[in-house]
């Protein structure tokens, strides 16, 4: 592990957490409506499965993917102003929050169905094998969604076909009010894995350089040809399962109780226990560094606000060109007049 | 002997008198329980009636309907509440292949004393996956039968009908309902599920609307007596059957029919509203009768957009100005 | 296992051949039209699995049924009714080979959609368990079926709640064309019941007193409330799918292989080694025995044929009443007519 | 350079025409490899394409369709088979909630190449879960686009245009239309994959009609001529988007309009065709457009009322006289 990655990964932290809480509050204050799901206690999942991704690879998301986005690259403005609902918001303001869409950096997309994810994680694959190219998929999806037939039906033809897709469950334990031991017969996620004779693994989700490490193994195999695999990430989310979500079902000691030992807390920890795991060297970031990466994150979440906030709405035509722009180049006879 | 109350709370009333009365009831779905509802639908029923009766279900949606269609099999009557009409589009299967047709396959063996409940339509920024209404397609299904109240009233007595009905009763809730409030009369006696209401009588045009819609119907035709054009706003209440007879009824008299759906008006419930009316009273009708309906897009994330995307207060009344207008108008 | 337990298990495997024979040829006289899916080869599956039921028990089934139905009692007279449409099949006529019900006998249908008998067999359990009765229900499905996404759902949803329900894989090793190696990662279904947590076993699919035998001890705890369990059959089908299916898929040698240790083949085994595995007694059936049951059967298949030969076709009237049944007391306003 | 083909066929030749034109055209579904597909359609592109481009799938409808869209997003050219209509209820969320909404919904970054095929409708004593229809649910999809081709020479050109494509288009196949057999030119150029068709002209009445029920209601056109009833058949071809000027033209001249369906005639098709063409030409209509459809039962399975349950050539030959009749006929 290089100390410049380290730092990247917990830029990425402190920025996930900074643009969460930012777009809540923009949301609170009425800037924009609809649902919001939030990712605060979960960033280590992401900023630790992606560190680990190359550009190449694809990632497939649900509704809780604006972190997903930013990892990957897609512009923290450009989320924003899909939260938004503007013109230069990452899906023209169509798809909002739930529906983060940045075809040029892979980004394929959150789903708002829960078990989308799934099969166009496999599609995707399948259109890698056929093109035999060394690219990997990464396809999120919480432990409520594992009940979902999809799953089931996906993750068979994965391995049947030995489709390169790292499956992420984000179990962070509630599927909104339901506990997973009160949807699940198993509630262990990793290990459903037998069923297809997969290899399925879990690690520690709160602790970014466990993630990282894992899924950069896990990534490599699948890339180099060995099929899919299953990882699982214990977590939890520090908020309701979206604004609309007061979180009655848990109790404030459980929440807190994860929240001393979140992702951030754990970069702390890692701040006075800087010794690398895999190298042995030092890789302590000391707290100068942190202000720094905070002020840096702050900036750009800023920004992001100010890129939103200056983006113009979509017009009604913005809609039909969206709806429109894959038939251009067809001649098509004069469909139903547009308007109701 | 009216109380005030939501539509959400309406709902909750009936689910509770019929639990009450019926050991055989009982709720299942996403959240139902423990959390009370997405929409709170069934608040307070689970530490009422406990887990059995009010059953929270894994994100399952195709097996768990189905699982409510093996227990009417056998006499229980269950209520699935599908979170929302999006969700639905799993649970198809289980509703059109199964619900629908197992009485009928059965050679009329079997009842299918099955309630599914489902919030839908364009509410606020939920977006294209969020904003589904499936009317069209549970009309052109033979063997359910469709209720879509507008009001806590109807709310409350459909959904204690469709309860006690042993047909597979689908109710079409609007999530922009759920808030509105109204008198309820817990007691009275209820029309029949699928008799339509005249909401407002009078003789210039027949606007027939249902659930949200029909709200949005009235509001306009208060705007539209202003303006001297007088609006009989007819509520369908239920879109299978159809009370036909009561809207032939007002077209006979007001000769103009504009029809007012959320759904996208290619292939909408307007449609066959429109062809059925027609058909009926051909001989009578002054101009053809106007849709009015949601756009042939995707609903929008953008607020103003997903706005402009179904009809609003003002469409209506300009729509039933144009009808009004219209060469052969009287 | 007493002598005439046997008897009748023998009875109803030459039963459920003969039956399924005939049918056939009628269907190839242009009788009856439609799907055909036949039994041939597996049917010490439904003899021996519904050998352990109770009649309080319900079954679950899907399009290739008709042994099931008649094991669990549906007279065969109906059975043939409804293959020919006629008034007095057990469906009215409306429903026939893939829909046969009873409800007096609990037969609780053949569904036609590949992976509905999971949901329905569940929903069943679960009233089962409302009313707290020890009743079992015995869910039949196809190798094929369990890639189907209600597989997933409803084994997880049985398990999590304890629902009494037997899941019997007629695993024949085809979906149509696709051998299971071809469909499934994981082709021993049994295996799967690991992502459950719950117990699952196989069995020799041929051998009508090992189904037998496996299928009485899981029934019993099932209806002792020790919860649900997965039980898959190795079994083949000597015919194709349908009578549609000419089955070049297969070779020869492969179906002549399996055709030479069928369940009837076994049965002969038995005569000539009639000792009761359970009891050491003897439970020989002796060849005039054997006679007299063919001659038992083929009197009652031909009588099921003259039954439905005799039955006259339903009218359209009985359509709208088999869709009417459960409307008739309440007050509908007019519905649209019905003609169209 | 016409050849006699059965449709099935011109279906295949259209596969791997395009198959052998584009490298990232593949095939998908239950049984379409080694076994040659449920109706031959994909018979020897198994051994000519290989298994990754001609892919036998498990029966996971929702998945292999959803794979379908996942691939179309990187520039894949699917060719998704459901084995029929009916099993589509289960791949609905696929196709209705990922593949009509992607395009719109990323604000037109991808594009879905997807082709959807599935053969529908009542074929011969399938009963009710084999005997489906879904032309109206889909058509109420903004997103989507729908062919419906009668003939092979329709086949084969609508199903190259459909792949073609860079958008979702859902192909309606006829499961009694597979074996019928027609000319075929593999090299005369297309009409626009969604214009309608003028099968017969006639100055009497028009008939609208799609799917099989155009190739009856022509031969009930040939009965009605010797009646002296001059019908002007008109095959829709495609059911999203319409060709509506065509049929305006039609009913312009003929005033008065038969539509026939297989679909329940409740919420079916032909309501929106009816609706939408009344408003165009009301001031021209002689009489009410007139419906016929699918009774509003689940499919029968015995044979004789299966048959009374969907229109027949007699039927419609009945239904143009009664039109003719009508009070305001000419
Ligand atoms: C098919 C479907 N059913 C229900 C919902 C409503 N819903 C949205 S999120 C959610 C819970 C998902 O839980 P999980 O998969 O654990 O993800 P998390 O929200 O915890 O990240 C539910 C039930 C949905 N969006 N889609
Ligand atoms: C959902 C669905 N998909 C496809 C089909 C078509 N189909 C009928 S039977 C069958 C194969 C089923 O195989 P299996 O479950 O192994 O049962 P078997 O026929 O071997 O008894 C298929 C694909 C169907 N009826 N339903
Ligand atoms: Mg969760
Ligand atoms: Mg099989």
């Amino acid at each position: 592990m290089e100390r410049d990655q380290l730092r990247g990964m917990v830029r990425d932290l402190l920025l996930a957490r900074r643009f969460e809480e930012r777009a809540g509050q923009a949301y609170s204050e009425g800037e924009f409506g609809g649902f919001l799901h939030l990712y605060p206690g979960e960033e280590a999942v992401a900023v630790g499965v992606l560190h680990a991704a190359e550009p190449s690879d694809y990632v497939v998301s649900t509704y809780r993917e604006h972190v997903h986005a930013l990892v990957k690259g897609v512009p923290p403005g450009r989320v924003m102003a899909e939260l938004y609902g503007r013109r230069d918001g990452c899906s023209g303001g169509m798809g909002g929050s739930m529906h983060l869409f940045d075809r040029e950096r892979r980004f394929m997309g959150g789903y708002a169905i829960v078990g989308e994810t799934f099969p166009v994680a496999i599609g995707i694959a399948y259109g890698i094998v056929m093109r035999k190219l060394s690219e990997a998929v990464i396809c999120f999806f919480g432990e409520g969604a594992a009940n979902q037939g999809t799953f089931h039906e996906s993750l068979n033809m994965a391995a049947l076909w030995r489709l390169p897709v790292l499956f992420v469950c984000e179990n962070n334990r509630y599927q909104i009010g339901t506990e997973v031991h009160r949807q699940s017969a198993l509630p262990e996620i990793h290990k459903r894995a037998c069923a297809y004779g997969m290899p399925g693994e879990n690690a520690d989700g709160m602790d970014v350089l466990a993630v990282h490490e894992v899924a950069q193994r896990m990534l490599r195999g699948i890339r180099a040809g060995q099929g899919p695999q299953l990882l699982e990430l214990n977590t939890y989310r520090f908020r309701g399962h979206s604004m609309a979500d007061a979180g009655a079902y848990r109790s404030r000691a459980e929440v807190e109780s994860y929240k001393r030992t979140g992702p951030l807390q754990r970069v702390e920890q890692d701040l006075v226990a800087p010794v690398d795991r895999l190298t042995g060297s030092s890789i302590a970031l000391d707290q100068t560094t942190m202000q720094q990466l905070r002020d840096e994150v702050e900036q750009i979440v800023e920004a992001a606000v100010a890129f939103a906030e200056a983006s113009p709405a979509p017009a009604l035509s913005d809609a039909w060109d969206a709806l429109d722009a894959n038939r251009r180049h067809e001649t098509l006879v004069r469909p139903e007049p547009r308007h109701g | 002997m009216a109380e005030k109350l939501a539509y959400w709370q309406a709902l909750n009333y009936a689910l509770d008198a019929e639990m009450a009365g019926d050991d055989s009831v009982f709720v299942l779905g996403e959240d139902v329980g423990l959390y009370g509802g997405a929409y709170r639908v069934t608040e307070g029923l689970y530490a009422k009636y406990g887990e059995w009766r009010v059953r929270d279900t894994p994100i399952s949606e195709n097996s768990f309907t189905g699982l409510g269609v093996g227990a009417a099999m056998i006499g229980l009557r269950p209520v699935v509440e599908i979170m929302t009409t999006n969700f639905s589009l799993l649970a198809l299967d289980a509703i059109i292949n199964m619900a629908a047709k197992i009485p009928f396959m059965s050679g009329g063996q079997f009842g299918m004393p099955l309630v599914v409940r489902m919030p839908g339509g364009v509410a606020k920024s939920l977006a294209a996956q969020h904003s589904q209404r499936l009317e069209h397609t549970l009309m052109n299904v033979p063997g359910l039968r469709i209720a879509v109240p507008a009001t806590p009233q109807d709310a409350y007595w459909q959904l204690r009908q469709a309860i006690a009905s042993d047909d597979c009763i689908v109710l079409l809730e609007h999530e922009l309902l759920y808030g509105e409030k109204g008198e309820v009369d817990l007691q009275a006696a209820s029309p029949p599920m699928h008799q339509a209401v005249v909401r407002r009588t009078g003789r210039d045009l027949t606007i027939v609307a249902y659930s949200r819609m029909a709200n949005l119907a009235q509001e306009a035709a208060d705007v539209l007596a202003g303006e001297g054009l007088d609006a009989e706003v007819i509520d369908l209440r239920s879109l299978q059957p159809i009370d036909w007879d009561l809207c032939e009824k007002s077209l006979r008299k007001t000769r103009h029919l504009l029809i007012v759906e959320e759904d996208c008006r290619f292939a909408g419930a307007g449609a066959e509203i429109a062809a059925t009316l027609t058909e009926r009273c051909f001989d009578v009708l002054a101009a053809a009768p106007l849709r009015l309906g949601g756009l042939g897009l995707p609903t929008p994330f953008n607020a103003a957009l997903e706005a402009v995307s179904i009809p609003q207060v003002d469409d209506i009344v300009e729509a039933a100005r144009q009808l009004s207008r219209s060469p052969r108008g009287t």
